[in-house]
């Protein structure tokens, strides 16, 4: 038997997050169990909750680490695993977070690992989307002003200059705001010609509607959660047109993924999402890594990770081909998605970059 | 101009909802000196009982929220007067407060267990058209969440004023020893009290919800904004949690839009800091009288 | 000024339309024991209130020992050496006989520092001690001041009035509720207060023996103005004092 | 009319009534005497079912009462008026006074109650619309008084109704109670002042250690030189009662 | 001190001594911020339990001191240095907060203090330049003294015990002293209290002020044992957290807060093993308590002990007779 530990946002604010990247863990654990395991031995999973703090889930990550753990799972929120990274590294842990902060891999910490990439390599692709397919010059930025947010926010900031953007309306908003009518007021007036939408799912579900209430009529786009299912399914209508670039989407036209969202949909009662797949591939990944390496053996599986490149033909666990640099950044192909009809599409598959 | 309209149209709606649960708040306070930290969650977990009715039961939407209305009176009214409150009634503020936040701890953890961690879309009771007025677009939930709640507040104002069973409620919440030495029922008052406010919550829960989607932990932010506007209100006047909640809706708006929206939490904050220690019983509030 | 110790001139505090007190003024000696009579609203709380910096008069001023009183602080009235009781019952609830009383004196000890780094009863069990003795309180030194009769309560409350050595102490009905034998120990001690320390006394009461008694002087208020004073026989047989307070 | 037959019970674990029996009869006044914490108040309060009895029996007209609600009592037809400021503070005076007859069946003739009494109180009809918390404290003691007279009581627990009333008004409460009295009604009553007291009662009732010491004709206590003597100092001894 | 209280505290204090010993780093860790919020509940005991003023803001305290005692580490200074510019700081502007507590009283003060802990949170999120925003600020050392190293959490909690216990003490102190009576005056009956010579003003400021600097110094400690500080942990929220410490242990005991602590952050470990449900039956728990003791644990303690104790007692003046 080999322990893993996923340390998730069971409850709290991220709990919509984290409960999905956990069942995307324990999908594919009991697939992997079901298959033979890891180098013969069945994998025990340990969950720990962050509660969506993140001191708490420094304290989970460290006991998760008394307790003996092979890998590290998790955290999903950017907010914690810039903290609890800190312990994994000290204690010598691989950790394989969901998180998307660009500060994750900025840091130099080399057992910190990533299931999809950081906003900073997603966002230009949407940048040059809203140059060049929209043709827009004048943005308004909605955005999260929290840890998730900030790395969102600073990314496309960044690029604003390199693409000659002018930023008209610049709206940093709560975390679990609930009240968007002052947001949307804003952006309506402020004459800009689209809209870069940096917000968690009931937040973007929630701008969104508001938006359509008050009848703004303006491409919306955004990175992953905007034209994630969740906020279609929450905002219902107002979703319609909102479109964004997306690292991971269910709706991928890639078979393993289908195939993985449908075993998903059959266990779990709802739909996965980029989270669940996130959760999914991290198992994976330790299992393949492992595998490779012959033994289970921290310091080696770091090692081995960073730099590596698996291919989804032999590693369909990974569902696409993936590599990893030595920061623990990730890269594959990407997609930009619209909403249309209450439903992804697929409007193009970008390249890795 | 129609920016600022906007957001005045829009402060009232919310706003007139936010004095939906800062006068369900208010009442509370007044009948068992129950300052009721779980305030949010009673506004959330309506939605919950509606969705549970309609998704998971198959109930056609306008069975279920009357249904879901009754099942708030019994639960947040009776049950939590009968279970959490009476026993502690005679001891003070402190300990009820601590049950109650423990209390919004459970609803949240319940609803979050047993129903869903996600949020969850909502259906709207009105059709979702806007009319346009002064370049503001007012639709008509909008519309009808303000009618639906002033006119749930007058009715009550004119109970608690008008009615022997009202004033009643007052004595029960100002000296419930004089009350009790008096005959009245303060048992029955103190119920009556919980049962209205759990009527108000599901209310303000069933006309929010649409826009605010239901989700466990909605009623973080909704209790904190309910127990300000009942502040800025007074705390012992019905009307004094209506202006309060009114106030709340436009000035967030207004400081989010115009001051900063980082700071949009601050500017009400330091507004009501202000108000209160210039008016120390606050907007609407009466003092307290004579102390010696 | 002579040894005018509590000299109050032209007080008046209204309520919305309600005149409490209208133009009150009047002097006490030291060492004198002045009774303050009237009617049921007559304005004596009122005019203790206006006094001892509980409430801003209207009008008019106040002096104690010389000094103008406009906005001192009730602490720093008592500081300089003013006693009060409240009519309304005013212990500390949740705290012993003992600590009510060693309470009542610890702010007339030391300062702040040797308040904070000096012993946990200020050196004052003793004379707490003795105080609660008097008032035949020993078996409830201990008990939570709030579980006491009201009786025994209002006993208390006299004792913190005097426990700091008061020079001039107000009492606002002391005697209501008090057993006629306490009654005569509360007087004694009034008496002997009187006499060996000269403190002055100005009391509010409703019981007439207990006044009529006690007091060298008595000042008779209606709806809020002085309309007598006087020695007690006078006040006794003082016809508009009769119809307006003590009846036929 | 009401009997206390044995009764114990007290605060908590603490008990303050230890054994006390005492009988009352219909349409009479009796004060109830003795030192500060002697249990004067508790036994009102065990009456009126708002103590913790441990044994013991209260019979009301020979029904047995023990354990009733305060509500219960009310409308067995008891009024209380405890010690000390009872009034709802934010209320009006007049809104104090129908709070009284809250649990009056007809209204309408409360409301011509109400009129009396403020007759009786001229001070009260002065102030209706003042908040009773505003009113000086014997004002509010008025308040009280008159509040308990306005469901016409078939017996009145009377709490040191003097304490903070003028005397003449002390006069003029002792007169209304007289005037009760002849009516019908049963008064029991506390009181410091006694002399007063019991020269407008009927009985009297010395109350010691939890216990009834005396009971007797007012006049024959008055007139009791142990009575004297407890006025005096010092308390009853066993032997001296037995 | 009785001979029993202090029998009592020398074994607790072995105790805390032995308690960690051959545990894993997490339990040494959670008894660490046990003792930490300890020193925060014990704190804001103060200012509600004893001086009955109402405060929401003991987070805010915890976080202003952390970010002071971080950011002064975080330049180079030694920690002891850290937190006592933590103490002085938030001594200062509690005396600030306890202003408005002379003007408003009970739900208005609450509020003030909620107002006042959502403000702190903003700046403290907002000024990226001081605080990092809502990156927070990692990396804090954790302090030497004359070469005692305080660098593993079993050191840690040690060097936490002793700030513990000194804190204690002045605690114990304080409470006890004239100021301490005063202080519940203050609670009690602040008019009479007024009227006897206390300066109600100045003990009510005082009772802000230490209550603060109690909540500084936890926040002091705090950031070099988790080493990364950021806004959201000092959030309104976790004031509601330090008040249920407060008054589920007992507010206005000594030794209520810290057990309400231990309740409050190791309670939810030992419930762990419910998984989903433990915050559940934890809220449960927390009512339950508070219908059957209002005073918290402690007076649970005293109910229990009063009830082993035989059925009817007679009152004291009962049994000697009343004088008249
Ligand atoms: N805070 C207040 N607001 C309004 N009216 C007040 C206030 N305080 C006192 N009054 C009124 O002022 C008058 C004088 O009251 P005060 O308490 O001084 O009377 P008093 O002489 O002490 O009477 P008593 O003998 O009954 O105690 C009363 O009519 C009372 O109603
Ligand atoms: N709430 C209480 N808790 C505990 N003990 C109490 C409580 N109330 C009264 N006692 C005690 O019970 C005894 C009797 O009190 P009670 O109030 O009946 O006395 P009383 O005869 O009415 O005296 P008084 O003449 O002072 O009003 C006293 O010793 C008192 O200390
Ligand atoms: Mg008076
Ligand atoms: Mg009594």
């Amino acid at each position: 038997q080999v322990k893993i530990a996923d340390v998730a946002e069971l409850s709290g604010a991220g709990a919509a997050a984290g409960a999905v990247w956990h069942d995307g863990v324990k999908l594919a654990v009991e697939e992997v169990n079901a298959a033979g395991g890891i180098l013969g031995e069945q994998i025990e999973l340990a969950e720990y909750d962050s509660q969506t703090d993140p001191q708490i889930s420094r304290a989970m990550v460290q006991k998760a680490i008394d307790e003996g753990t092979y890998v590290l799972l998790g955290t999903v929120y950017s907010s914690s695993t810039v903290v609890n990274m800190l312990v994994a590294q000290q204690n010598g842990m691989p950790q394989i977070t969901g998180s998307e902060s660009p500060t994750i891999t900025a840091k130099g910490n080399p057992y910190i690992f990533r299931t999809a990439f950081g906003a900073q390599k997603g966002l230009p692709k949407l940048a040059s989307y809203l140059k060049d397919g929209l043709g827009a010059e004048k943005i308004a930025v909605v955005w999260a002003n929290t840890e998730f947010g900030r790395g969102g926010y600073d990314a496309f900031m960044g690029l604003v200059d390199d693409f000659g953007f002018e930023i008209v309306a610049d709206v940093p908003t709560e975390q679990a705001q609930v009240d968007f009518a002052s947001d949307v007021a804003k952006v309506k007036s402020s004459g800009a010609d689209a809209v870069f939408v940096y917000l968690t799912e009931e937040e973007s579900a929630r701008f969104l509607i508001e938006a359509n209430k008050q009848s703004l009529d303006l491409p919306m786009g955004g990175d992953t959660v905007l034209i994630s299912q969740k906020v279609i399914d929450l905002a219902g209508d107002a979703a319609n047109g909102a479109f964004g670039h997306v690292g991971l989407t269910a709706e991928a036209p890639v078979p393993a993924i289908k195939e993985m969202a449908a075993k998903f949909q059959e266990e779990f009662g709802y739909g996965a999402d980029h989270n669940a797949i996130k959760g999914y591939i991290g198992v994976y990944m330790i299992k393949y890594v492992t595998e490779q390496i012959g033994e289970f053996d921290r310091e080696k599986f770091a090692e081995t990770l960073r730099g590596l490149c698996l291919d989804a033909e032999t590693h369909p666990g990974i569902l696409m081909d993936t590599c990893w640099d030595e920061t623990g950044e990730m890269s594959r192909e990407s997609f930009l998605v619209e909403v249309v009809d209450g439903a992804q599409q697929i409007t193009q598959t970008l390249p890795a970059n | 101009m129609s920016e600022f309209f906007q957001l005045i149209v829009s402060g009232l709606s919310t706003g007139s909802i936010y004095a939906l649960a800062a006068v369900g708040f208010t009442l509370l306070w007044q009948a068992s000196q129950t300052i009721n930290f779980a305030q949010g969650e009673f506004v959330m977990l309506p939605a919950f009982l509606v969705l549970a009715l309609s998704v998971k039961l198959g109930f056609p939407l306008w069975l279920a929220m009357p249904l879901a209305i009754i099942l708030a009176v019994l639960i947040l009214g009776v049950l939590f007067k009968r279970l959490v409150v009476e026993p502690m009634i005679k001891h003070g503020t402190l300990p009820l407060v601590i049950a109650t936040i423990a209390l919004g701890v459970l609803l949240k953890e319940m609803v979050k267990e047993f129903y869903s961690p996600l949020g969850q879309p909502f259906p709207s009771l009105f059709p979702q058209d806007v009319v346009t007025i002064f370049g503001a677009v007012i639709s008509i939930p909008d519309i009808a969440n303000f009618v639906i709640a002033m006119g749930a507040i007058v009715a009550l104002q004119l109970f608690l004023g008008g009615t022997r069973t009202g004033r009643s409620m007052q004595a029960t919440a100002q000296n419930p020893d004089v009350a009790q030495i008096l005959g009245v029922d303060i048992k029955r008052m103190v119920l009556y009290t919980f049962m209205i406010n759990g009527a108000l919550a599901a209310i303000a829960s069933i006309l929010i919800t649409p826009i605010y989607l239901a989700k466990f932990s909605n009623g973080e932010t909704l209790g904190l904004i309910a127990f300000i506007a009942a502040i800025v209100g007074g705390f012992n006047q019905i009307r004094g949690a209506l202006v309060g909640g009114l106030l709340i809706g436009i000035i967030d708006n207004l400081s989010a839009t115009y001051v900063s929206a980082e700071y949009r939490q601050a500017l009400p904050l330091i507004l009501l800091i202000v108000i209160i220690l210039i008016r120390p019983q606050g907007l609407l509030g009466t003092s307290e009288g004579r102390t010696v | 000024m002579s040894d005018s110790v509590l000299s109050v001139r032209n007080i008046s505090k209204s309520f919305g339309g309600i005149h409490a007190v209208r133009d009150v003024s009047f002097d006490v000696e030291k060492g004198e024991v002045l009774g303050l009579i009237g009617p049921n609203g007559s304005g004596k709380s009122t005019l203790f209130n206006c006094v001892l910096g509980q409430l801003r008069p209207d009008r008019g001023e106040v002096q104690i020992n010389g000094h103008r009183v406009g906005n001192m602080r009730a602490s720093r009235l008592n500081k300089l050496g003013v006693g009060r009781t409240f009519q309304q019952l005013s212990v500390f609830p949740q705290m012993s006989v003992l600590d009510n009383i060693i309470l009542a004196g610890q702010e007339h000890h030391g300062n702040m520092a040797t308040r904070l780094f000096g012993p946990s009863d200020a050196g004052l069990t003793k004379e707490a001690d003795q105080l609660i003795a008097f008032f035949r309180l020993e078996h409830l030194r201990d008990e939570m001041a709030g579980s006491l009769s009201y009786g025994q309560q209002k006993l208390v409350d006299a004792a913190m009035a005097f426990m700091a050595g008061p020079s001039l102490v107000l009492l606002d009905e002391p005697a209501g509720g008090v057993n006629l034998t306490m009654l005569g120990n509360l007087r004694e001690r009034l008496e002997t207060y009187n006499r060996e320390h000269g403190t002055t006394f100005v009391v509010i009461e409703h019981n007439m023996e207990f006044v009529m008694s006690l007091c060298t002087r008595i000042i008779v208020l209606a709806e809020g103005a002085i309309i007598a004073e006087g020695t007690p026989d006078e006040i006794r047989s003082n016809q508009q004092v009769i119809d307006a307070y003590l009846g036929g | 009319m009401l009997e206390l037959k044995d009764i114990y019970g007290g605060y908590g674990k603490i008990t303050i009534l230890n054994g006390t029996s005492f009988k009352i009869p219909r349409a009479s006044i009796t004060t109830v005497i003795g030192p500060n914490g002697a249990g004067k108040s508790t036994v009102f309060k065990a009456i009126f079912g708002l103590l913790n009895i441990h044994s013991g029996q209260i019979l009301l007209e020979g029904t047995d009462v023990t354990g009733r609600t305060p509500k219960q009592m009310i409308d067995a037809g008891v009024t209380y008026v405890p010690q000390g400021r009872n009034v709802v503070p934010q209320l009006s005076v007049y809104h104090n006074l129908e709070l009284g007859g809250i649990t009056a069946r007809d209204q309408r003739k409360l409301r011509d109650r109400i009129e009396q009494v403020m007759d009786q109180f001229p001070m009260l009809r002065e102030f209706r619309n003042r908040k009773a918390v505003e009113l000086s404290g014997g004002q509010q003691k008025q308040l009280e008084v008159a509040r308990a007279l306005l469901l016409d009581p078939k017996l009145m627990l009377v709490d040191e109704p003097s304490i903070g009333l003028s005397p003449n008004l002390v006069k003029d409460v002792f007169r209304t109670l007289q005037d009760l009295r002849d009516q019908g009604v049963t008064i029991l009553m506390v009181e410091q002042n006694a002399k007063s007291a019991l020269a407008v009662s009927d009985y009297g009732l010395v109350l010691e250690l939890g216990q009834a010491r005396m009971h007797d004709e007012a006049a024959k206590l008055l007139a009791d030189p142990r009575v004297g003597h407890l006025f005096l100092g010092g308390h009853i001894d066993e032997e001296e009662t037995a | 001190m009785t001979r029993k209280s202090i029998l009592f505290t020398l074994v607790a204090l072995i105790a805390l001594i032995l308690v960690p010993l051959g545990q894993g780093n997490y339990i040494i860790y959670v008894l660490t911020s046990w003792l930490v919020f300890s020193i925060a509940a014990m704190g804001l005991n103060l200012t509600l339990g004893y001086a009955g003023q109402i405060s929401l803001a003991q987070a805010a305290f915890m976080g202003i001191g952390a970010y002071i005692a971080a950011l002064i580490t975080l330049a180079g200074y030694h920690w002891v240095l850290g937190w006592l510019a933590a103490m002085g700081g938030t001594f200062v502007i509690g005396l600030l907060l306890g202003y408005p507590a002379l003007r408003v009283q009970h739900h208005f003060l609450a509020f003030v203090t909620l107002a006042f802990n959502t403000l702190v949170f903003l700046v403290l999120r907002n000024e990226d330049w001081l605080t990092g925003g809502s990156h927070g600020l990692v990396g804090m050392p954790r302090p030497n003294f004359f070469g005692l190293s305080t660098g593993t959490n079993l050191e840690f909690y040690y060097f936490t015990l002793v700030l513990f216990v000194i804190s204690g003490a002045i605690f114990y102190w304080i409470v006890n002293s004239p100021w301490g009576r005063a202080f519940k005056a203050l609670r009690e009956n602040p008019v009479r209290a007024e009227s006897l010579g206390v300066d109600t003003r100045r003990i009510t400021l005082l009772a802000f002020a230490i209550g603060s600097a109690f909540g500084g110094g936890a926040g002091a400690i705090m950031s070099p044992l988790v080493q990364f500080i950021e806004p959201g942990s000092f959030a309104f929220i976790h004031s509601l957290k330090i008040l249920l410490m407060v008054v589920v242990g007992g507010a206005g005991f000594f030794f209520g807060p810290i057990l309400g602590a231990a309740v409050v952050i190791l309670l939810p470990e030992f419930l762990r093993f419910t998984e989903g449900y433990y915050l559940m039956i934890y809220a449960s728990l927390v009512i339950v308590l508070m219908i059957y003791s209002p005073s918290g644990l402690i007076g649970a303690g005293q109910k229990l002990y009063a009830r082993l104790r035989p059925g009817r007692e007679t009152r004291k003046d009962m049994e000697k007779g009343a004088q008249l």
